[in-house]
């Protein structure tokens, strides 16, 4: 077994792990701490397909910001009463849960081996290849992103402001 | 192969030293520069048959053992697990972020050309930034680890705190990255080599006699981003006037409120190597990095025409030299600012942040961009 | 005969014709109130007279058998089936061009001074313009969809202006009653444009165009043709006011007289007679049509005389025997004389408008006094109106060398010498009719002694000269108009040749010209007797207008009841149909249609409360379900593969 | 070299596990990240995808997804926080106002 899958299979053990974590701890900051764990394997995941600017960005954006805000709010709200589970639900939802992992699984292994990775050029993936998509064929979803980004910013600052 | 590993564990093991005993001096010149300023003695008890060296035996060898000696105290309410992984999470970004800073050109030795940079990645600032952000959750973790009421509140401010200061300092930087065009460090160091009359477009040839001399340093081309990345970057470390949430007066100790002994020396140390990764940016970003004025790979080659050839070790020498010697002025500064400036309220910090230094980033960025398009 | 496309000129001034009137009309629906009710009258007309310009420069440069064509823009076009907005003048074209536009300037003038006093001015001519544009649209347009939306239009704004003076709620009632009876004729109309595009379509020829039809109806099969000439004929009767559909003609007289005198004499109701002449080509190929078309001019003709003889509303007599006259015109089409129908459009245009604007001037004169029985003796008070109508009176007589009498003898002639000597019987007797009424009523208007109350003798003046200049105008033309088509054995028609290069060769007159001149005599002779029995009857001063007349016949109850047509309509029609509604609205709607939605609201609801169990509110519950259904998309999916 | 079948196996497991999680927890907070944890599975996926194909397609709509995933974390965030405020509880289970 070549390093590189060794390496992979680490890191997919370590990532359902870390997700696990993330839907059984009962802790909701072990929760967040599991799920930056799974968010920075994944990082790792993207940068070895040749993906490191996205890998990057994911580190900054989800790590860096999106889990930073959630703990944010968790200490704000500081919620102190434990949340008690329903046997019932909880076998049901596991459950589906497996039926869905079973049939996708299947699913995606039936899917014919794509063609030839030899297509990656050393540029690939680096920003200059992403900016270029970005800002020629991308140009118009880019744009409705940020505006996207600005309706949320206001959204958020109405939701969460005190009305008095 | 192994030769190649050998170079790469040597640079980092370099790298890593340099940084960490960096941190200790660090510790030695803020006590010392703050009994200076203070008209104080300070730092000077400790000392080995009676040699105090200027209380550096007090700095780089009590204050380690009496650190690692003392109680490890975990609050019994706490949560050991993330009370013990926050220290680690706040020492390793800054640790690291380093790697991608370069100090010095390439050394040619045994045939080999060998770039004096831990780690050449093309996307450089970006993993600096990115690295940067995972900073806060040393705090953030510790804070609510130890279930302290002060250190909770300081948490929350430094969470928000940080992230505020990391947009403004993106942005800031982003000016800079548009002037050199890459993202890789090592790249923008070595074109702060040129000379600005190489960089002067048609329409300003008129300049060239006035500035055309100077090189083309981040300074001098991106003077405003300096003062914003300087301040953000200050603010990212979170020291006075940015202390808030450490602020003693207020919050005790805020986020490390519960810490004590080795824990508290890595917050300790991961503060000081924030110090000297901040350093190393401005230095690497707006002050030509490694780079000596008019001198290339061969020598030095003044603008009136004289050229002064040097050996090739000796230029490496000399820029790993000025490198360390601008690293180390860059700390200094920021240790000064320290004793010298009051601390700021709450309220003051975010709106410096968000209405002053993210704006005028922004004013940057656009200004840049006509200036660059007009350029061309 | 098809016109060689070879004469088909391309000319973008016509556009200018039809658009000029409609500008004028948006301006003074916008701005007529700030340019005040005198300008925007000045406007309206000048916009008018502007056409009529164009119209005769336009005239003045077409050649006899050329079409001058605009085409604007493409309306609409599916498949091979294109519909342009665009304009033609023809020989035909020009003809209506002129009356309309000309007629229609010198009664724009009339209003000026007619409605001087009403409130509703702007709103007059806002109507009056869109009209003459409505009427351009149809006299104008190149294919048989621009003509009905002329068509359309015209009825409207007749409509819009009968009841002008809505206030009376009768002349709404009026301008409703002509509007549903024009929907009935346009029905029919509409029918026979669909089924004439179908059964082109049929044959693969996808067109409205009148030349194309021109050139490709002979592949229809004659039933098809007799078919769809005699829906557009119920077309032409509904708006030219021919059997059965005459009954809004009358009450249409409830709008201004400038109205009556444009529309329901000059212009509109000739609109029929335009179609059928437009689309000679067709009717040239169905007999049968022709011949209803014949019997049905020649029954109005002589139907609407004998109501006209005891009408005592000085505008109600004009209207009858607007009916007659276009009778007669139906009778020559009917007979195959397209040219001699145009030529007694041509010539009515003016004599009638002239008799309605002059009857105007005297309602005028007598503050809004419609009853004859109240007139009599104007001739002292008004002179200019009163010698205007004796020459209007004595062309639509047809008395020789007026407009009437040649246009009127030609029809007669030409009947007769087709050898339909029925209908020449029926309008001969008609024709002394005519005289007969026409004289009765200039005699108890104008002659005799005033009959009218102290009041309106008060205030009884000529009217001012922007009335009764258009007057004169028209009594000149009244005169001079005929003379283009003069019978042979004068100094001959110049009609005919004109208009040869649209209906081709005027037919060939059988019978010598002696028989010609036989025929004319025999008419003045019975036009003589009519004119003498209404100087019998009315003319002589001791003669007691009103009382005298022998009311107790049936006869006349029947003539002045107009027949009771209107009371049989009502009966057979209406009422019937009314209850219908009624029933529908009363029974069927609330219990059947409100019962059904009802109901299945009702069902709605009850199967929602069964079903609403479903919706806990719960996030995570609708989630399952939803991955519920995910995974049996997945199973599917799972199983194609 | 790894197969893509591998990624795509572990990025489907991911997304059940984050569904489980958003089916069967009491506390937004944790349903939104598990949320997270979907998206993330399908980011995986889609750079799996844009790696064995070569086209930097699968980048961009990371990318974007990335941006829309802020924007989502932030108003979800905020709608907690002020439903937080109303009824001192982040139990979906409490929150079923919005039914017949």
């Amino acid at each position: 077994m070549d390093p590189s899958t060794l390496i992979f299979f680490v890191l997919a053990t370590l990532l359902v792990v870390s997700s696990l974590m993330v839907v059984f701890l009962r802790n909701v900051v072990h929760c967040a701490m599991a799920l930056v764990a799974a968010l920075l394997i994944i990082a790792i995941y993207f940068v070895t397909l040749q993906a490191p600017m996205v890998g990057v960005l994911q580190v900054l954006v989800y790590a860096g910001a999106i889990m930073v805000l959630f703990l944010f709010v968790i200490m704000l709200l500081n919620p102190m009463t434990p949340e008690q589970p329903r046997r019932a639900w909880w076998t049901l939802g596991t459950l589906l849960a497996l039926l869905l992992a079973g049939g996708l699984v299947p699913m995606l292994t039936k899917s014919e081996p794509a063609g030839d990775p030899l297509a990656a050029t050393e540029l690939f993936g680096s920003p200059e290849m992403l900016a270029k998509s970005l800002f020629s064929d991308f140009v118009l979803p880019f744009e409705i992103a940020s505006v996207l980004l600005l309706v949320a910013i206001v959204g958020a600052v109405v939701l969460a402001k005190r009305e008095h | 192969m192994i030769v190649d590993f050998a170079i790469i564990a040597t640079k980092a093991f370099l790298v890593l030293f340099m940084v960490l005993n960096l941190a200790g001096v660090l510790g030695w010149i803020e006590r010392k520069g703050s009994a200076l300023i203070q008209d104080r003695i300070g730092a000077n008890r400790a000392s080995i048959f009676g040699f105090a060296g200027m209380g550096l035996v007090n700095t780089l060898i009590a204050d380690p053992l009496k650190f690692l000696t003392k109680e490890d105290f975990v609050p019994p309410s706490g949560d050991k697990f993330l009370h013990t992984l926050a220290p680690c999470m706040a020492l390793f970004p800054a640790l690291v972020t380093f790697a991608v800073i370069p100090f010095g050109d390439v050394l040619n030795i045994g045939g080999r050309e060998i770039n004096l940079q831990v780690a050449n990645l093309n996307i450089g600032i970006l993993y600096v930034f990115a690295i940067g952000s995972l900073g806060v959750y040393g705090i953030v973790i510790g804070a609510w680890a130890s279930n302290n009421k002060f250190s909770l509140l300081g948490g929350v401010r430094g969470s928000a705190q940080m992230i505020s200061y990391e947009i403004a300092m993106g942005l800031s930087v982003i000016g800079v990255l548009m002037v050199y065009g890459t993202l890789e460090l090592q790249d923008i160091a070595r074109d702060q080599g040129l000379l600005i009359r190489e960089m002067l477009p048609g329409w300003l040839s008129f300049l060239q006699p006035v500035i055309g001399w100077l090189p083309a340093w981040g300074i001098f081309l991106q003077p405003l981003a300096f003062l914003l990345f300087f301040t953000a970057a200050v603010a990212e470390t979170k020291r006075i006037p940015f202390d808030l949430p450490e602020g003693e007066s207020e919050l005790v100790a805020g986020y490390h409120v519960e810490y004590s002994g080795g824990k508290f020396l890595m917050f300790f140390a991961g503060e000081f190597a924030e110090i000297v990764t901040a350093a190393g940016l401005m230095t690497t970003l707006f002050f030509g990095g490694w780079q000596v004025p008019y001198l290339v790979r061969d020598g030095f080659h003044f603008p009136w025409g004289t050229t002064w050839l040097l050996p090739h070790l000796a230029v490496v020498f000399l820029q790993v030299a000025t490198f360390s010697a601008k690293v180390l002025f860059f700390c200094w500064l920021q240790i000064l600012l320290r004793w010298s400036v009051p601390r700021f309220r709450y309220d003051q910090v975010m709106r410096l942040g968000w209405k002053m230094l993210l704006p005028l980033a922004l004013f940057n960025v656009a200004i840049t961009a006509v200036v660059i398009v007009a350029a061309q | 005969m098809v016109t060689p496309a070879s004469s088909i000129v391309a000319y973008d001034l016509l556009r200018w014709i039809v658009l000029i009137p409609l500008l004028a009309s948006v301006i003074n629906l916008f701005w007529g109130r700030a340019l005040g009710k005198n300008s925007a009258g000045a406007l309206a007309s000048a916009a008018v007279g502007a056409s009529f310009a164009l119209a005769l420069y336009v005239f003045w440069q077409l050649p006899a058998t050329g079409i001058f064509r605009d085409l604007v823009y493409t309306w609409f076009e599916s498949g091979s089936f294109r519909v342009n907005l665009s304009f033609q003048v023809d020989a035909l074209t020009a003809v209506m061009l002129l009356v309309v536009t000309g007629i229609g300037f010198l009664i724009h003038v009339y209003s000026l001074g007619y409605m001087g006093h009403d409130d509703g001015m702007v709103r007059f001519f806002v109507y009056l313009n869109l009209f003459i544009f409505f009427m351009l649209l149809l006299v104008m347009g190149d294919n048989l969809l621009i003509l009905f939306v002329g068509w359309e239009g015209v009825g409207l704004c007749s409509y819009l202006l009968i009841g002008f003076w809505y206030h009376d709620h009768n002349n709404t009632i009026a301008g409703n009653k002509a509007f549903i009876v024009n929907r009935i004729g346009d029905f029919g109309f509409l029918l026979g444009i669909l089924l004439l595009v179908t059964e082109l379509g049929r044959q693969g020829i996808w067109t409205l165009d009148f030349l194309e039809l021109q050139g490709h109806v002979q592949m229809l099969s004659p039933a098809i043709i007799s078919l769809i000439t005699f829906l557009l004929f119920v077309g032409a009767t509904g708006k030219s006011a021919q059997l059965p559909l005459f009954v809004w003609l009358p009450d249409a007289m409830a709008g201004p007289t400038p109205v009556s005198a444009l529309i329901h004499a000059a212009t509109m109701v000739t609109a029929g007679v335009y179609m059928t002449a437009r689309l000679h080509f067709l009717f040239a190929l169905a007999p049968s049509t022709l011949s209803v078309i014949a019997w049905i001019g020649a029954a109005t003709a002589f139907f609407a005389a004998t109501i006209a003889v005891t009408q005592n509303d000085i505008k109600k007599v004009l209207a009858y025997s607007t009916v007659s006259q276009l009778g007669y015109m139906f009778l020559a089409v009917g007979i195959g004389a397209f040219s001699a129908a145009i030529f007694h459009v041509f010539t009515h245009a003016f004599f009638k408008a002239c008799l309605f604007l002059g009857s105007g001037s005297v309602i005028h004169a007598l503050g809004g006094e419609q009853d004859m029985r109240k007139m009599g003796g104007l001739k002292a008070h008004m002179p200019r109106t009163y010698w205007t109508y004796v020459i209007a009176t004595l062309a639509i007589a047809g008395i020789p060398f007026t407009a009437g009498f040649f246009s009127k003898d030609l029809i007669l002639w030409q009947t007769f010498s087709h050898g339909a000597t029925l209908q020449w019987g029926i309008v001969l007797i008609t024709a002394g009719m005519t005289a007969f009424y026409m004289f009765r009523q200039l005699f108890m208007v104008f002659h005799g002694e005033c009959r009218a109350d102290a009041h309106a003798k008060a205030h009884l003046h000529e009217s001012p000269a922007v009335m009764t200049m258009p007057l004169v105008i028209l009594a000149i033309g009244s005169i001079f108009a005929g003379w283009l088509g003069a019978p042979e054995y004068l100094w001959g028609s110049r009609w005919d040749h004109w208009l040869a290069g649209v209906f081709g060769a005027a037919p060939a007159h059988h019978g010598s010209v002696s028989t010609e001149i036989m025929i004319t005599l025999i008419t003045l002779a019975v036009v003589a007797v009519g004119i003498g029995l209404a100087y019998a009857k009315y003319g002589r001063t001791d003669s007691k207008v009103g009382a005298s007349v022998d009311s107790g016949s049936i006869l006349y109850r029947l003539s002045l009841n107009k027949y009771y047509v209107d009371e049989i309509y009502d009966g057979v029609f209406v009422r019937p149909f009314t209850a219908c509604s009624q029933f529908f609205a009363q029974i069927i709607d609330p219990s059947v249609i409100d019962g059904a939605v009802n109901g299945i609201a009702a069902a709605t609801r009850g199967m929602s409360s069964i079903w609403v169990g479903l919706q806990t509110g719960n996030v995570q519950h609708y989630l399952a379900a939803f991955l519920v259904g995910t995974l049996a998309l997945l199973a599917y999916c799972l199983g194609q593969l | 070299m790894v197969p893509l079948h591998y990624y795509l196996i572990v990025s489907a497991i991911v997304f059940a596990i984050g569904v489980l999680g958003v089916l069967i927890r009491r506390n937004l907070i944790v349903i939104l990240m598990s949320i997270e944890l979907m998206l993330n599975a399908v980011n995986l996926t889609f750079i799996a995808f844009s790696r064995f194909l070569g086209s930097m397609e699968g980048q961009v709509v990371v990318f974007f997804v990335m941006a829309v995933a802020a924007a989502e974390a932030v108003i979800g965030l905020a709608i907690i926080i002020s439903v937080f405020r109303h009824r001192q509880t982040l139990d979906p289970q409490e929150m079923q106002l919005l039914k017949w």
